[in-house]
């Protein structure tokens, strides 16, 4: 029951874990692997959220875990309120009819075909035949398989793959969808489509998205909020804004940095050194706070000139988002005072050569 | 070796046979396959890790398989006879031997199922768990196509091995070219009848075993 | 009862129906014997088995009105070990059994430690034993009976080894062993010679008549007059005998024994089987 | 049904038998094992898209596999034993049996050993090839091991028909606790004999089956 | 025989495609599939080529034709000078002993451990056991799997499943190696660490690598050259600066656009229009040519105020490389005037609203 107050005050989570631990038993010889340490994760109805880490993190098995692929060592999962390691299979089911999966090495069906793949969820759910094909047929193209339909999985490339699964996963239109590395095979353009149609169901059809990427593009385009995961442990979240604007691990700072040109790294910075003489500031902006001009007229009007070498700006989410390497060039007090006069205006970075 | 031969006076009886053991096999294979696919099924799903695991299970249905398929199988025949009588009304001829050959057949092919179906691919069963699709639907819409190429061979093999074994069916006073071959051909050191009917069952067997392949190769486009 | 019983046993528009067991129905004389049924109002259907052990459960559980393919040392066997409800309705032939070979030319020339093959069935075993304990090849323990098993033979006193081999492969055996006993039926279709034997038993000798081979029904059969006029057939039809006598290469002895001696020489095998035992 | 029994005094040709089968039932799946793992491969390697792949091969194989597979086998016997003769130098007896049973088995092994390798996934024989290795190589280390799962379970499977075919060993003079329990239970109408033999048999089947299920089951890590 | 003239003027190309045709038969009931329509390809000793296309553009199936694992349907695939389509089983392993190959679809060996499945090729080349040792734990550290050594391949994540297989690919130290997406279930940290592993095996080694990849950061940290894919054609090739710089081709255009930003698309510059007031021109810097600092004095001069609202500044190949988009605000006059001046001094594009 929704108050008056807006469901957004009561509302259960979609998605709720509570201090969720997985450990798979040790193999002959070896020793268990805890994938995951003890996670809290709440994913609101309605809401994209991005998962990254690196490679072995647990990002995989923490999805798995939220269809219940996988059961939990220890700890709680809740889908719409509901515990479901209680859960019998027959009620697991019903869980599952409301959550689409991407998975990662895409699982097809050798023994259908393109079309028969992306049927399945559709009979599973017992979608009327002319509703079906219809869906499929959409679907076929939306993925750009129309051509493919009638081919076998092993007659298709590596990203038409990840396209059939992608439209399996979307096929009977879930609540919630689970996207683990949903476009790594993919083609810039068809990203970009793929990108855009997720954002399309979740604004229009509200389906709430987990996204697992390594690409931090797809975060930044796609997703609310970013979950970051270390070693099995969620070591940092938060909306995409803040956590791209203002990381706080390492580990995220470094995801940050591929898509935010940060700063150069040393290797670089050292290359940008011989060609381009002067002292080289990092300029953070955020937002529409600083108009750039005035930052150049300061240099300006002191004769320091200078050249961006490295950097740039980024929308996220709406919001601009840059940093800028200049390399100052002019008489070395003159440099000096127009650092300290910029570094009023703007967060600046000194960077050492 | 004795060249006479009556296969000339023999020929009616001949096709007598073949027909008796198409029909004997064809039977069996349709009835055991259905229970072996059953049996087979139940070994596969109870094992651990299995849909519906239950080592208990998996345990009992195992002893239960171990015991039959060892019997020597006339008194595998004998022993089922009265079971016969009761169900197919009589121990003798040949709807008795397709009663026992039936449940022999069944014990078999749960085997051979069991082993085919071990080979797919597990994350093709998640990705169907993963939409809401229930056990039993799983099973069917997904464990057994993509078991199909091999399933389809390993019937192939079953085949086969049942043409073989209907040959047995003459002790409990059965047809078939298998016991014709034994009856008219070899304890009457007729060599002519019996390779004659050897042939038969040979290029019986070779039709259905590259149907079998050819199947098999187009299910698995390899 | 009879599968036919209602209908009238001779004579009657009905032919009766008889479903009879055998071993080896191919033998050609069955189809003959079919045929003269048939004329005379039986209709006869003969069932073939493989294998000793299921014509006569078959012709307890009723599947059978009668079988023909044993002699009375076999029936009384299987009387001891089930319900003793079957018996001797007439009787058709003694066939003798005969040791051979494809090496020596007798007995004598058989080598100490040569191998010597016998059928694996019981009875036929043992009186294949007691062939080879006659021509001094074995010593049987206690002499010898028609119950007599390789377990039974002295090893010590015996000249050769013995191995037990079923019926219809003894033959092929021959180039493997010294010496085999072979079932009457398979003599000469194995291309051998009756007259090739190297030792034999006497089917004159009172002691064969417990190899009298017979035709058995249910005890309550044993008045039927359909089954007994078969019975009459087969014994009374020249071409019948003829056939007979032609697949054992005329070596068969055919006898008519009347059923109450039959069965009088079959209650004695059966009270030496259960002493036995 | 008649409880005499001569069990008390048949004890030591029981463990004879079990001795015997157990000997007999190795021989031949070793021997039979190999020659029906070279067969089989051969029937693998020369299908379309195969290693060695060749039409024409890969069908004569499927036609010798086929024409021995469905004879009856106290024929396949019969007519194996003038070459059994020159083998092994006796047509009779344990060593004539264990020639037979090991033909009969390697063309059924054959056939288990094509089924369990197609289920190889073709991408792995593919990263074998592309880093040069030979294709007797891949045989041996790529295509074997990753199907050794499904071939363990088929050669269990082997195990137990080859228990149950043995007990026909007694037609040439062969022994073994099937043939035993041919001979002095079933024969003899003694059911305590057979069913003991029988028991000991499926005793025997249960440890082995048990363990070609933990084997498999460890191989496949499923 | 090398002349005096050096051997670049007569070395054969180590790999040389001359209208190369694949096509796949027709499935039961469709048309064939023409994978690759007449391709040539040279591809020099020592060098990187990157090979980039859309999903499905026939990639893969080139690079398997490279080693043989495809046959063609006709033309010719000569590798080191020699026709690879005459060759018996035979001598194809000794050329495909000197091509290592990373397989998009990973194809491990399930059988055996992350050890055994790389020490396959190894086994293969005849290594002695303690070489083979020393390399497999070299490899292993350095893809970060040291403690998943004795771990089956199905207990691993996608990412350490693409890292066994770079290790495999990598083992032998081939002289040239065929990188099938390669990266892309890695995260942007193991990516760098294998990208950098790659350019070092490059330079130290002289091994080459033919690279098939989605990412053109992959292309551009890496690649010499780079060739472009579609529907079965290469339909634009060149040294990486230059596609980068002036693409030709829509499709290149596109990956190019992923890297480079090259200027917001129409959806983008709606919204920065929405938030930027003014007149937005995209600027075009390459090389040294023209100082930035020049370009904005120029603005600032005019009274001309702008902000950097896309793009920024790349490094490729060691040469800065940036679009930039501004939006000027000013007196309409002034900001003609300054664009006027502007574009004498760099490309300059309108970016009409
Ligand atoms: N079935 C399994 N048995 C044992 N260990 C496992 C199993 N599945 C995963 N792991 C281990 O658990 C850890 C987390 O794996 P997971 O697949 O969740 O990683 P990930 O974050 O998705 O990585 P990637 O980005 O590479 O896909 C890894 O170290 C992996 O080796
Ligand atoms: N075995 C096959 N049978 C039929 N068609 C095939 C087969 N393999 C590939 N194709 C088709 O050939 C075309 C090229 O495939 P390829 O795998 O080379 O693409 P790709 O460029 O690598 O794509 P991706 O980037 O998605 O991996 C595709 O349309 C694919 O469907
Ligand atoms: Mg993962
Ligand atoms: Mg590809």
């Amino acid at each position: 029951m929704t108050t008056a107050a807006g469901p957004a005050a009561t509302s259960v989570p979609l998605v709720e874990l509570r201090d969720v631990h997985k450990t798979f038993p040790a193999a002959r010889g070896g020793t268990p692997v805890e994938a995951i340490r003890g996670v809290d994760l709440s994913v609101e109805a309605g809401e994209i959220v991005g998962i990254v880490g690196y490679s072995g993190a647990g990002k995989s098995t923490l999805v798995r875990l939220i269809n219940a692929l996988e059961s939990t060592t220890s700890g709680s999962v809740r889908i719409g309120g509901r515990e479901i390691a209680d859960l019998k299979e027959r009620d697991l089911r019903e869980v599952r009819l409301g959550i689409g999966m991407i998975f990662q090495q895409f699982n097809l069906f050798r023994s259908r075909t393109v079309w028969g793949n992306i049927a399945y969820p559709l009979e599973v759910a017992g979608v009327a035949r002319a509703e079906q094909n219809q869906r499929i047929s959409d679907l076929l193209h939306f993925v750009g398989l129309a051509d493919k339909a009638h081919s076998h999985v092993d007659e298709l490339s590596g990203g038409q793959k990840q396209r059939v699964g992608i439209a399996r996963a979307l096929a009977t239109e879930p609540s919630l969808l689970l996207a683990d590395e949903s476009t790594s095979a993919l083609d810039p353009e068809t990203t970009q489509e793929v990108l855009s149609l997720l954002r399309r169901v979740n604004r229009e059809l509200g389906i709430t998205i987990v996204v697992i990427t390594h690409e931090m593009d797809v975060v930044r385009s796609l997703a609310h909020r970013v979950v970051v995961m270390e070693a099995g442990r969620i070591v940092e979240q938060g909306p995409v804004v803040q956590v791209l604007s203002d990381p706080q691990q390492p580990v995220t700072r470094r995801f940050v940095s591929t898509i935010v040109d940060d700063e150069p790294d040393a290797e670089a910075l050292a290359a940008l050194h011989a060609r381009h003489p002067g002292h080289f500031v990092k300029l953070a902006f955020r937002g529409d706070e600083v108009r750039q001009s005035d930052v150049f007229a300061e240099l300006l009007s002191r004769d320091v000139r200078f050249e961006l070498v490295y950097g740039g700006i980024e929308e996220v989410q709406g919001e601009t988002f840059g940093n800028l390497t200049l390399a100052l060039d002019g008489d070395p007090a003159a440099v000096t005072a127009a650092v300290a006069a910029v570094a009023d205006l703007v967060p600046t970075t000194e960077l050492s050569r | 070796m004795n060249l006479d031969t009556n296969i000339g006076e023999l020929w009616p009886l001949v096709w007598q046979g073949a027909y008796e053991t198409l029909y004997i096999v064809a039977i069996t294979l349709t009835l055991g396959g259905i229970l072996g696919l059953l049996l087979g099924l139940a070994l596969y799903v109870t094992r651990r890790g299995g849909l519906y695991a239950s080592r208990a299970t998996n345990l009992v249905l195992n002893v239960v398989v171990n015991f039959f398929r060892p019997i020597p199988f006339v008194i595998f025949i004998a022993a089922v006879q009265p079971l016969a009588r009761v169900v197919v009304g009589t121990g003798i001829g040949n709807p008795a031997i397709i009663f026992a050959l039936t449940l022999a057949a069944a014990f078999g092919i749960s085997r051979i199922v069991e082993q085919s179906l071990v080979t797919v691919d597990p994350g093709v069963i998640e990705a169907a768990r993963s939409v809401g699709a229930s056990r039993l639907h799983i099973i069917r819409t997904v464990v057994l196509p993509e078991a199909l190429g091999p399933l389809v061979l390993g019937y192939t093999f079953i085949f086969v091995a049942l043409v073989d074994m209907s040959a047995i069916a003459g002790v409990i006073g059965g047809g078939g070219l298998g016991n014709f071959a034994l009856q008219y051909g070899y304890r009457q050191f007729d060599a002519v009848v019996t390779w004659t009917a050897v042939v038969i069952i040979v290029a019986l067997v070779q039709v259905v075993q590259l149907a079998g392949n050819v199947a098999a190769r187009r299910i698995m486009r390899r | 009862a009879r599968s036919g019983d209602d209908s009238a046993a001779a004579g009657g528009a009905e032919p009766a129906k008889v479903v009879l067991g055998t071993v080896g129905a191919s033998d050609p004389y069955w189809q003959v014997l079919t045929d003269e049924a048939a004329e005379q109002g039986i209709d006869l259907e003969v069932k073939d088995f493989a294998d000793y052990p299921q014509p006569n459960p078959a012709l307890s559980e009723g599947e059978l009105d009668v079988n023909q393919f044993q002699h009375l040392v076999y029936l009384a066997e299987y009387n001891a070990a089930n319900d003793p409800d079957l018996v001797p309705l007439g009787s058709t032939a003694i066939y003798p059994l005969a040791l051979y070979s494809t090496k020596v030319d007798s007995v004598e020339d058989i080598q100490d430690g040569d191998t010597v093959v016998v059928p694996d069935d019981d009875s036929n075993q043992a009186r294949g034993l007691l062939i080879l304990q006659s021509a001094g090849l074995i010593e049987l323990k206690d002499g010898g009976t028609i119950y007599s098993s390789l377990a039974d033979i002295d090893e010590e006193a015996s000249r050769v080894e013995v191995k037990a081999i079923k019926a219809d492969l003894t033959p092929t055996s021959l180039p493997d062993v010294a010496a085999a006993i072979i079932n009457n039926d398979f003599v000469e279709k194995a291309g051998l010679e009756f007259a090739d034997a190297i030792a034999t038993d006497d089917p004159e000798d009172p002691n064969s008549l417990p190899y009298v081979n017979v035709f058995a029904v249910r005890a309550e059969d044993k008045d039927d007059a359909t089954l007994q006029k078969l019975v009459a057939i087969y014994q009374d039809t020249q071409a019948v005998t003829d056939g007979v006598q032609d697949v054992s290469g005329g070596t068969a002895q055919l006898v008519k024994i009347s059923q109450p001696e039959l069965q009088a020489a079959l209650d004695k095998v059966e009270a030496d089987t259960a002493a036995q035992q």
